[in-house]
């Protein structure tokens, strides 16, 4: 991978020749730890038995937030997959959306308790319901693209999935359907080197998934998902190429996940501890915090802000959802069909 | 009035929408310059563009998933496939994904979408095993699908467009050989048929025969054969299977104390178990005979050679034999 | 014997056979290091190594597609779906291939290929909609294919040797929460249990319950709660779906006269709607009340609240509230 | 295209330089010859109403003569699709067997007279059944394959669809397994620019389906499939590859399509006269004549001789094959499961 990681060492420069401000920096920075903490709340519960099941996205943040920030909040779609909490806050869902939805009470945006947690969806935010066979996503990704394209909306989409999704036919079909007509869609493949606990090398042939984009007639991209910057970089170009109507990107982030696939899995069986320790230096919340601290953005009293206003949130949607009521067993029949 | 075919019953249908709604779209294999394999998108390319009638490349999977995309996106995709046998690749785009989007959202997304697919098999559609399959038992069975099987050419229409405006993804099932088969007055512009009530066409006292497709076809013609005998068959079409008009199908076995259903699927949990199930269940207090199923026969489909392919299917002649038994049960 | 739990039953079954005979491997995801998720596949890689215990690719249809042409060249694949409800994408190869080989054919080819796949719901699996489902309709209405469910621990081992060495494609469909429910006396070594036959797990004059897999649970548990009511139920446990043991269906019918079929499945054409429909057909004259069936809600699948998933769920309850009101009737 | 057709024009030294001898080279063109003839005599029984339908691999027949001759045709498997007529002679099965398979007669080997025209099947040649749901068979192939380098037996495998096929999911899905464990399997993919009526254009945005094998870890290559022996030479390597557990290959034959689709189509609706005239120009048949005529491999009398040859097989072929009986009506429910 030391080929590919042709970005120097952080120095101021490189977030300003990217445009980005000191303002936007402690935003990402704020996004990606938020994400951080929901999610290691999430395990806490679990292990407390308040919840049966989490799932997560430890050592993707960077990644996400990183692309995602390249895109219009405002207009542009999120068809994400059960990893990205944390480009789903970016997207504007807040701590309760996604604390209710892992303890399935009533009000639950994504799906009012009837998926299992990280089954996001919210129309407010353009973000698309979340099933839980993998790829099928990819397909709705280019259909809406495609609708945007028909409709000349000026929308994009944004698309996600693990490396070991790429298997599916689904990507296949998705990402050449994209290529054939050009649309304005981005691909990210989040590549933590396991589906589970199938490793790469049996998986695919190839280190990169990223170099079949060729064979679709259009970019694919390697960065490193804990370089958030390169990320953004990747992301920008990405949305540009859609938005100037020259078609699909593919960007590989190349990231590390730093749990067990869900509290069901234990991955001491067939993760090598000192892998798992390798993964916890490509952490992007420190190699992030790292940069901003070298740049003079984050300072010990900042960080301390930051942290205080996210222990508060989490504490509230915790609190909040717990308080919230079970889904009354009497709506279990709504929503099959549209309601008159 | 026009007197049209079914295809074209369908082909005015989607016209009908496409130039009065344009977020209506097609796609599938071959409906652009082609006009699909049967001409039911004849002439589209030409009026319509390349960009709302769209030859996909060759993937079932993306159909429906893209077509999914597209219906969530703010259109209203028609997607082809060429031949029912060939949905079985998108059948997880279906069953997991259109069908659940409204449920698994709670009501927050919605997937307004309909998939034609041409379906059946009979010595003279030389399909084999590949081109000839009925598919409707795997489709009734999910919910929030919805599932539409029409018989006549303005049932065609009218069902199709109210498919088109439906909220909900709509399977729409259409018998190959009924295509080309008959001519009825078809109601010219803006004419639907609602989906769900099932039609009682032709009445009777003696038994009651639920049928839908082109076995509705061989149904009534054996109903015409047993008249002569006195057999009054009274033969309701389905027309939807799913939701099933349970009423219609109650009230005639009611009436008729005797229930026979024909289907062309296989026998073995083909859509006709549905209907038994039901009845047995909410009318065995009217019953005054076995449910009697003339199905399919349980191989894996229609074979290709004449001699096979006869073998298989339902015909008016089976179908009549096992009237004239119920008859007399 | 050994007092083993099913999932345990099932390990044993496909160790037993992969020492026997070596042109027996397993392939799926998370097979391999890991052991499956739910571990029935626990040790195999240490033992057989990686060729025979294989990890494959993210994608089901390239596991059955992949297991049928092993079948063809000469293994014996036994292929896990992780989880039923991932058996989709798969469809069309399960459907239009490995079911149809040796029809099409006219028997020159054949695919001896088991399917393993855990499937099931409930407040305690905590599945949501997509981890919880039964899929066994859409499958028991292929010819072709054999579907086997059991409930036992024993039968599950029996069976499952059965179907590893059966000629043709078998769906071995478990059900997640008898994994490590009950424990039972299961024969060491070389043993089955013919694809096929159903069994009567506890007689009875009143009524006969059909059911399979974790419902027979639940029906077992009812029969007994209404026994002290005087009610005296037969359980019939049908193991075998496809081919369907109609005789013993029937026999038990002629001699209780009431039918109660339980699945979890969606209600609406589910797998009871064929043994209904088989009953309605072949026993009516035996029959002393309508063919009742308690099944799981017609939603999109079992949802994860607790309470959403109870609503959803035949429980003992349920049926034994059946039961009453079919033994009144 | 032309700059992948770096082959000089035909000399004698070509056929010598792969070590085929001119009875080769004459037995090659008989089969292609063939091949073409029992194909035009179906379209006539076709046409005068004798047969419900005809699929056609007119165009494609010096591609598969050519990759199919280096295969071994004692151990080697086929898995084909339908315009594999031309193959599946070369594997062995006769002219009788396939009119068989045309009139549906009792004594078809393929099905029994269960399947359409052109799915084939004979286990006595290794030839896998063949489906009608397009791509299926990679999938089969790559399970052969995998049976085939466990159990040790130096089996190879070779299937092939068109470019229009490798749009299903199926097809990435084989291609993704193959790679990964570096199965003994030929991959071709017949291009003739049309899917039905669906142009390459609206199919991938790349013009050489072959520029994914990358993707997939193992080599693609493109060639002219009317020069039958580019063909051999592209069969030939992939065959040592495969061998020599070096693993598969994607050979993508440049072919035309020279009849509608099938007995069903009209072509002129969807493809110009002049793109069908151009076709003609590369039919291997022609091509390949004149180079043995070039090379003095072939002369009027040999040539005589040979069509003569396949007049009479063709001739009998056809009246063996209408004489037979159709399927006994009570065989129809056999074979759904194994017999005792
Ligand atoms: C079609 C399908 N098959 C199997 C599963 C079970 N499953 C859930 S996640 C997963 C692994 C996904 O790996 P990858 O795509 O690399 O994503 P990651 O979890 O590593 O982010 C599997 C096999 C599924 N959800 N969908
Ligand atoms: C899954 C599936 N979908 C649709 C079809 C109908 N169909 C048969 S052949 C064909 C076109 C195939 O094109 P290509 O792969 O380029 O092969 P060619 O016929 O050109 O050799 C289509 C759409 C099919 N057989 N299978
Ligand atoms: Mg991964
Ligand atoms: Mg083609």
């Amino acid at each position: 991978m030391a080929a590919r990681e042709t970005h120097a060492r952080p120095t101021g420069a490189r977030h300003e020749a990217l445009g980005l401000h000191p303002d936007d920096l402690l935003e990402m920075y704020y996004h990606i730890a938020l994400a951080r903490a929901i999610d290691e709340r999430m395990w806490v519960l679990q292990r407390a038995g308040l919840v049966p099941f989490v799932i997560s996205g430890q050592g993707h943040e960077g990644a996400q937030v990183g692309v995602m920030w390249a895109t219009d909040r405002t207009r542009d779609w999120l068809v994400p997959y059960y990893r990205q909490l944390a480009a789903c806050l970016v997207r504007g869902m807040s701590a309760r959306d996604l604390m209710l939805g892992l303890f399935a009470r009533e009000g639950d945006p994504s799906s009012g308790g009837r998926q299992m947690p990280a089954h996001w969806a919210d129309p407010r935010h353009r973000i698309m319901t979340t099933s839980s066979p993998v790829a099928t996503q990819y397909l709705h990704a280019v259909g809406i693209a495609y609708a945007a394209k028909v409709r000349g909306t000026g929308e994009l989409v944004v698309t996600s999935m693990g490396e070991g999704s790429t298997s599916q036919g689904d990507w296949h079909e998705a990402m050449n359907f994209a290529g054939v007509h050009r649309l304005p869609v981005v691909f990210m493949v989040e590549n933590n080197r396991y589906a589970i606990s199938v490793p790469t090398r049996l998986q695919m042939a190839v280190e990169d998934v990223a170099v079949r984009a060729a064979g679709y007639g259009f970019p694919g991209v390697v960065v490193d998902g804990s370089d958030v910057l390169a990320c953004y970089e990747a992301g920008r170009e990405a949305v540009r190429r859609a938005r100037a109507g020259e078609g699909p990107t593919l960007i590989e982030c190349k990231v590390e996940r730093l749990t067990a696939h869900s509290s069901e899995d234990r991955q001491e069986k067939y993760r090598p501890t000192a892998d798992l320790e390798a993964a916890r230096s490509k952490d992007a919340l420190v190699v992030f915090k790292h940069y901003l601290e070298q740049v003079g953005v984050l300072d010990e009293a900042r960080y301390t802000e930051i942290y205080r206003r996210i222990r508060a949130e989490v504490n509230d949607a915790t609190d909040y959802a717990e308080a919230r009521p079970m889904p009354d067993a009497a709506t279990v029949g709504r929503h099959v069909y549209a309601e008159e | 009035m026009a007197e049209l075919r079914y295809i074209d019953a369908i082909r005015d249908a989607m016209l009908t929408e496409m130039r009065r709604d344009e977020r209506v779209l097609v796609l599938g294999e071959d409906v652009g310059v082609k006009g699909g394999v049967f001409g039911a998108t004849d002439g589209f390319h030409a009026e319509f563009g390349e960009a709302r009638v769209l030859d996909t490349p060759l993937a079932e999977s993306l159909i429906v998933g893209a077509a999914i995309g597209m219906a969530v996106g703010g259109l209203r995709p028609i997607a082809e496939i060429q031949f029912s046998d060939f949905i079985f690749p998108a059948f997880n785009q279906i069953v997991s994904e259109a069908a659940r989007i409204r449920y698994r959202s709670a009501g927050a997304f919605g997937c307004p979408l309909v998939i034609r697919a041409p379906y059946g098999g009979g010595v003279e559609v030389h399909g084999g095993l590949y081109h000839s399959q009925s598919v409707e038992a795997f489709f009734a069975h999910v919910p929030g699908l919805k599932v539409v099987t029409p018989y006549a050419p303005s049932d065609a229409k009218g069902l199709l467009i109210a498919a088109i405006r439906d909220p909900d993804p709509v399977l729409f099932l259409e018998h190959k050989r009924l295509y080309r088969a008959l001519r009825e007055d078809v109601p010219e512009g803006d004419y639907t048929v609602p989906i769900g009530p099932a039609l009682v066409r032709r009445g009777g006292t003696t038994l009651s025969v639920f049928a839908y497709g082109q076995m509705l076809h061989e149904a009534l013609r054996a109903a015409g054969d047993v008249a002569a005998e006195g057999l009054d068959v009274e033969v309701v079409d389905l027309r939807t299977l799913r939701p099933l008009d349970a009423a219609t199908i109650l009230a005639s076995v009611r009436k008729t104390g005797k229930a026979l259903i024909v289907y062309e699927d296989n026998r073995f949990m083909g859509f006709g178990a549905e209907v038994a199930a039901l009845i047995a269940e909410e009318a065995f207090d009217a019953l005054d005979g076995p449910i009697v199923r003339v199905g399919g026969l349980d191989v894996p489909a229609v074979p290709y050679a004449d001699t096979l392919a006869a073998a298989f299917m339902p015909t008016a002649g089976k179908i009549a034999d096992a009237m004239r038994r119920l008859a007399a049960y």
